[in-house]
């Protein structure tokens, strides 16, 4: 048996041991996921259990070095476990921007103090995070953002407003980009800085969504009180390490379009619409639609992993992401739509018990977001006949 | 007759706008629904409505009302999409008024004159399953003496809630899925063996479901022919499918509205985002889409208005057509308004969810399309 | 009985007696069409009959004034006859770009000499006309036109290429572009000039196109000489003649994905593929597709008529033959895909006698010209986002 | 296994490349149809890709092949599709190869040697009606003797006009639509009873049109089971969907290139049109696609090579997915050149001919989506 196949042996072995049946199924509400924090609330036992047993292995952040509380697996590692977690359909143990997001950039552009203080927190959820980067005036054209960062001795001081802060109102600590230098073009003079939501000066207001939810808030700063030492990578080239973050991002967002192990789309419309006497959804229209679909949504899965394995073989265009963003962000508004529609007059009810407080129609309109957080559809296809079309003044 | 509004169609538009967008602008609708408003509606605006005709627009004069058409309603209805306006109208004015039409002198002199003068709403009862299956009904209507007993369950009953009459499809004979068997029941909504539940629905709109349990009527509530109730209620539907549809025009075009709005204002990259051509080109590709869409409603309501045997399948194209564009409407909007278009501070994402319930009103876009096909026997 | 019934009631009997039952098919071929012109060809002679009793009572353009040989019926009385010619299926009796382009932009800029020289040899089909808008490097930016025309006397000579010129090789006069004055912006100093194809200097080139068909010249100019007098409207200032006649154009090209009277195309796929026991085209894919063909179809027949009177009612835009233009371009090339898709197999041949020498394929092909010739789409929908939307830069 | 070319597969990419791009152009295929060539296609260039061992690409070794899988197929056939280059690798590389795989060892031996020596030409007879329907195949195989007679019509079989085999598929059982009761039969074209007759196709690329009379075959000419051809059937189908769609990857990317260049080269108002916004986006978008569909492709042909039980639901993936974006790439093609888009001078209109065959070839999109939705169970 080889090195890796030993290793799936074992993964397989330990997950069977470890998971708690509660955490083998699909999440079905915003409850199921544990984001961590200095609030962290479980919502189950079998979440906590399951969330500590993975973090004492290191597989909240599997592929993250040892000493930093990850798992130290290597690239075919890391694909074995989450092949294996899907096989039994495991929950994340922990879902955080700290993980997604600042993680990567940490690890490439952190100093060792930065390292040593940031990741471990993040690996043992001990620490939740939130992304300020847009602005009112600042959405698709973010180069263009306004909050100021003025000198105070060691310090700066904070001062401004962004908008669409995912959790901002549960959020421990912010990375954050803020105008250290006016005086040039506009992708200069941007730093990206870490600080306390605790600190002096910081306030969060909930946005409300057309789903009724709010996931996001309006983070105002002022005057916040922050020490030079929290800039990430060098001051006035913040610009950099967002958009390596937003590569990430939008690498992981790309990924919702992606269901391959799900319940067929069509069996779903059938629970609603039923199905004739072949056996075939009995909407031929919508059947043709829902079939159109799944064979978009299962090539994507194949762009997906091809595109992993592109990355592994040094073989990616640092732009693909933004391919693979616009693409799978698009699939999944489609695949919503087409919930809606296979629910029918179901699928429009809001608030009773039965519709699992409007669960369907709410998760519909959240995917509206998809296409435009994280970079727009238009911003996507704009970097993509840019930087791999090459043509020209794009 | 030229595909335009005529004069006096023209000048009824003009006082709906008038009256809707001065007194029922989406604000109106906001506060409705931020209040949970236990009518979900104007009762003082209906009775405006009735007193400037549009209550009995289509009662005939006989019965008190303007005896208008199709078209007339239809351009009621398009003012309604602009400003999301709840009323009865639909429920009430369209199908009410067009079922009752199928009626007994007795019936219509009753209910007609009482809807003209504002003094009684109705809720038309048709759809069991997920989706829209008119002929699917299940619903039993048993002889039971000299009168029926009905028993089954209805949903998406369109202002249930608030009507004083219900209107019941049924079936007294054959099974699900044929045309023959169907009647039509005037039914009182606090009868015995009457459950109604409201619905809150994604566009804050208003809906019911009704159970039925061995709900005696006499065989008076029957409307129409007892059996043959299959024709009136293709009738009733298909007018209701034009209005829905022109629901949706003034709904597609009220977004359109706003967001070439938002184009020629909202900066990014040192633009107007109007002035990026893959935009623009979008949006006059959506602009061109609404017009198509117009000339198809406005069409299959003049054909309904002339008998035409044609109204059925040009009735169809005009509600698939509206109900795919809307989608497509309501969608650019909320893209083109980028995050803002996402909120509920905003406007835009109310016409995304009535487009949403509008698609599924009375048959979606697919429901119809096949329709055609079976029309055109392919 | 109003006069309007009164003239429905004459004409429908006049078709009646003299449209001959030939003449009441749908075109199959070319050779269908009659074209006149000094070297006219009937392919049958109910053809020439049926032109000839048409032109006597000045129906082959049923709208001009009869002094230019025209019926002199009003619009209510032009819609009547089109709707009685429809209801039997009767061809038209003459078709030529005279009738369509020109005459139009004659009857609204031209002199009484050029009205009385032009409009009657078009009306009885003795003048068959070509016109020469696009050049190599002007085709979508048509106002880049370069071919030129220097005084002489009385007289233009006139050097340069166009291309797309349809027909030209068997056109006996050409409505052409031309730059007269060369120093101001492009729009300006072009004129709109009329001359005979056999004058010395002109000759012409069919192209082949990837239908096997050659409906198109590339067409040279050579120090050809032409009477100043032939200018149409105010020298320099043919673009607003151009723009005139394109409008027209665009209307009439519009109009190509109106069928509304055709077999129902999920028939002409059900003969190919068979239907079910229901009835139902045997592939239901397909089938969902050509229904919602055949609702935008359905609905641009009603946009059509739309826009027909709000023209007569004084309320069209005048760009919105643009729109249509798009729309219904667009439409025919979609048309035409479903065409071969039902057709499958069948539809790939293209030099059989059973497959009427590839007619299917060549006309699907054919179609791929519908969105590029008399603007583009793109043209159309930029014309739209300026002069309807009004938006910023369009 | 990475979702990528290993390095093998590399080699052999770049060596069909530098073939194929440096003798077989797309002017060699042009030279073709204008010449109309009695053959359609180069016997030369077939012997050179036997030497170069792409004839017995698929052959296994111990007949003198070289026994490589579908994703080596593929890798041939995407460069295929950038010139068009005719050639019999499709009929006898990949679908005769793989269908006389399930042959008898006399079978095998006699055949794939030949092939891989590029001294035999196959062709497989499957089509009857308008559309790819295999299980509706109708054709007659009544026994007779100790053999069969064949009676019946195919249509589309693909280099029909050049083979020296016909592999053929007839019901020897059960009516149209069972899967039981089909049987795959290797005839001589030149037997008694068959008509061929070469189909002019609008790509210029080989098919025929075949009749069977009365023909008379042995009991060795089965190829595998009586009656149970199905599943044999099938996997050839399956490869040949595989290598059609890939080639469709190949068409696609060229049709793409060439498009992005002239983007970069003509101008209209002033600006080269690949500045144009609106077509920045389109471009992109149809990038987006084509590498999506590879990827798609990719996984279907290592999926078939692992013997996977997803390989039918990934291959109806890969074939509906390609068709779709050739599509798509063709029609962008051309609107994108304009009218020189449209010329025969250009070479941009091959594509599309071809993209429309490759679409009907082995079944549509339409077909491999209703297959995917049946396989799971809708």
């Amino acid at each position: 048996m080889s090195d890796l196949e030993q290793f799936r042996s074992d993964t397989r072995a330990w997950l069977e041991a470890n998971c708690p049946p509660e955490m083998r199924k699909p999440m079905s509400s915003d409850e199921d996921t544990f984001w961590g924090g200095r609030n962290a609330k479980y919502s189950s036992e079998p979440q906590r259990v399951w969330f500590e047993r993975m973090r004492d292995k290191g597989w909240t952040v599997p592929h993250w070095p040892k000493e930093y509380g990850g798992g130290g697996l290597d690239g075919e590692q890391t694909k074995i476990l989450r092949q294996e977690m899907a096989a039994i359909s495991a929950r994340l143990p922990l879902v955080s921007f700290g993980i997604s997001m600042l993680g990567p950039a940490l690890l490439k552009y952190g100093t060792d103090a930065q390292k040593q203080e940031h990741l471990p927190k993040i690996a043992a959820g001990l620490i939740r995070w939130c992304q300020g980067y847009s602005e009112p005036n600042a959405g698709s054209d973010l180069a263009s953002l306004q909050t100021r960062a003025e000198s105070d001795g060691d310090d700066y001081l904070i001062t401004g407003q962004k908008i669409w802060t995912s959790y901002a109102n549960y959020a421990d600590w912010i990375f954050c980009l803020v105008r250290t230098d006016a005086s040039g073009k506009k992708h200069d003079g941007i730093s990206f800085i870490l600080f306390d939501m605790a600190s002096k000066g910081v306030s969060t207001k909930p946005i409300l969504l057309i789903s009724g939810k709010s996931p996001f808030c309006e983070t105002f700063f002022d005057n916040v009180r922050v020490p030079k030492s929290h800039v990430l990578g060098t001051v006035d080239r913040g610009w950099d390490v967002a958009k390596y973050l937003l590569q990430h991002e939008r690498a992981m967002i790309s990924g919702m379009g992606e269901r391959g192990a799900g319940r067929p789309l069509g069996q779903i419309a059938a629970d609603s619409i039923g199905a004739d006497a072949q056996g075939r959804l009995d909407d031929a229209m919508l059947r043709g639609q829902i079939a159109s679909f799944e064979v978009d949504e299962a090539a994507l899965a194949c762009a997906a992993e091809r595109a992993v394995d592109l990355a592994k073989a040094g073989q990616a265009h640092p732009a693909f992401s933004s391919a693979m963003k616009y693409y799978g962000t698009e699939l999944n508004k489609r695949r919503h739509e087409i919930l809606m529609s296979s629910g029918g007059i179901d699928a429009l009810e809001w608030e009773s018990q039965r519709s699992h407080e409007g669960a369907r129609p709410r998760a519909w309109l959240r995917t509206k977001a998809n296409s435009i957080e994280g970079g727009t559809s238009e911003v996507m296809l704009g970097i993509v006949a840019k930087r791999i079309l090459d043509l020209p003044g794009a | 007759m030229p595909l335009l509004l005529n004069e006096e169609q023209t000048m009824l538009r003009d006082s709906a706008r008038g009256f809707i967008g001065d007194k029922a602008p989406i604000s109106h609708f906001r506060q409705l629904r931020d209040a949970k408003d236990a009518a979900g509606f104007s009762h003082d605006y209906w009775r405006t409505f009735s007193e400037m005709g549009f209550s009995g627009l289509l009662v005939p004069e006989a019965f008190g009302g303007s005896g208008l058409g199709a078209v007339e309603a239809g351009v009621v209805m398009e003012e309604i999409g602009r400003t999301l306006m709840p009323s009865p109208f639909l429920s009430t004015g369209v199908l009410g008024v067009s079922a009752l039409k199928g009626g007994s002198a007795a019936q219509k002199s009753e209910y007609l004159t009482k809807i003209a003068n504002g003094a009684l709403l109705t809720a038309l009862a048709i759809d069991e399953g997920a989706k829209h299956r008119p002929l699917q009904t299940a619903m039993k209507a048993a002889r039971s003496g000299n009168g029926f007993k009905l028993n089954g369950a209805k949903a998406f009953v369109i202002d249930g809630h608030t009507a004083d009459l219900l209107i019941v499809a049924a079936r007294s004979a054959g099974t699900p899925g044929e045309r023959d068997g169907l009647t039509l029941f005037l039914v009182d909504p606090k009868a015995k063996g009457i459950a109604l539940e409201r619905t809150a629905m994604v566009d804050s709109h208003n809906a019911a479901r009704i159970t039925f349990e061995n709900v005696e009527v006499t065989a008076d509530s029957v409307l129409g022919d007892v059996d043959q109730g299959n024709a009136l209620l293709d009738s009733v539907l298909n007018i209701g499918r034009g209005a829905v549809a022109a629901e949706m025009v003034g709904l597609s075009d009220e977004v359109f509205g706003r967001t070439v709005t938002y184009l020629k204002e909202r900066k990014q990259f040192g633009k107007l985002i109007g002035e990026f051509q893959a935009l623009q080109h979008r949006a006059a590709h959506l602009y061109t889409e609404i017009e198509v869409t117009r000339a198809a409603v406005l069409k299959a309501l003049q054909l309904i208005d002339d008998g035409a045997p044609t109204a059925p399948a040009a009735i169809a194209v005009a509600k698939a057509k509206a109900g795919t564009t809307a989608t497509l409407a309501v969608q650019e909007g909320v893209q083109m308004h980028g995050g803002m278009g996402m909120t509920d501070q905003f406007d835009i994402g109310f016409f995304m969810k009535r487009a949403r319930v509008c698609q599924e009103l009375l048959g979606d876009s697919n429901y119809h399309a096949d329709q055609l096909a079976r029309l055109k026997n392919y």
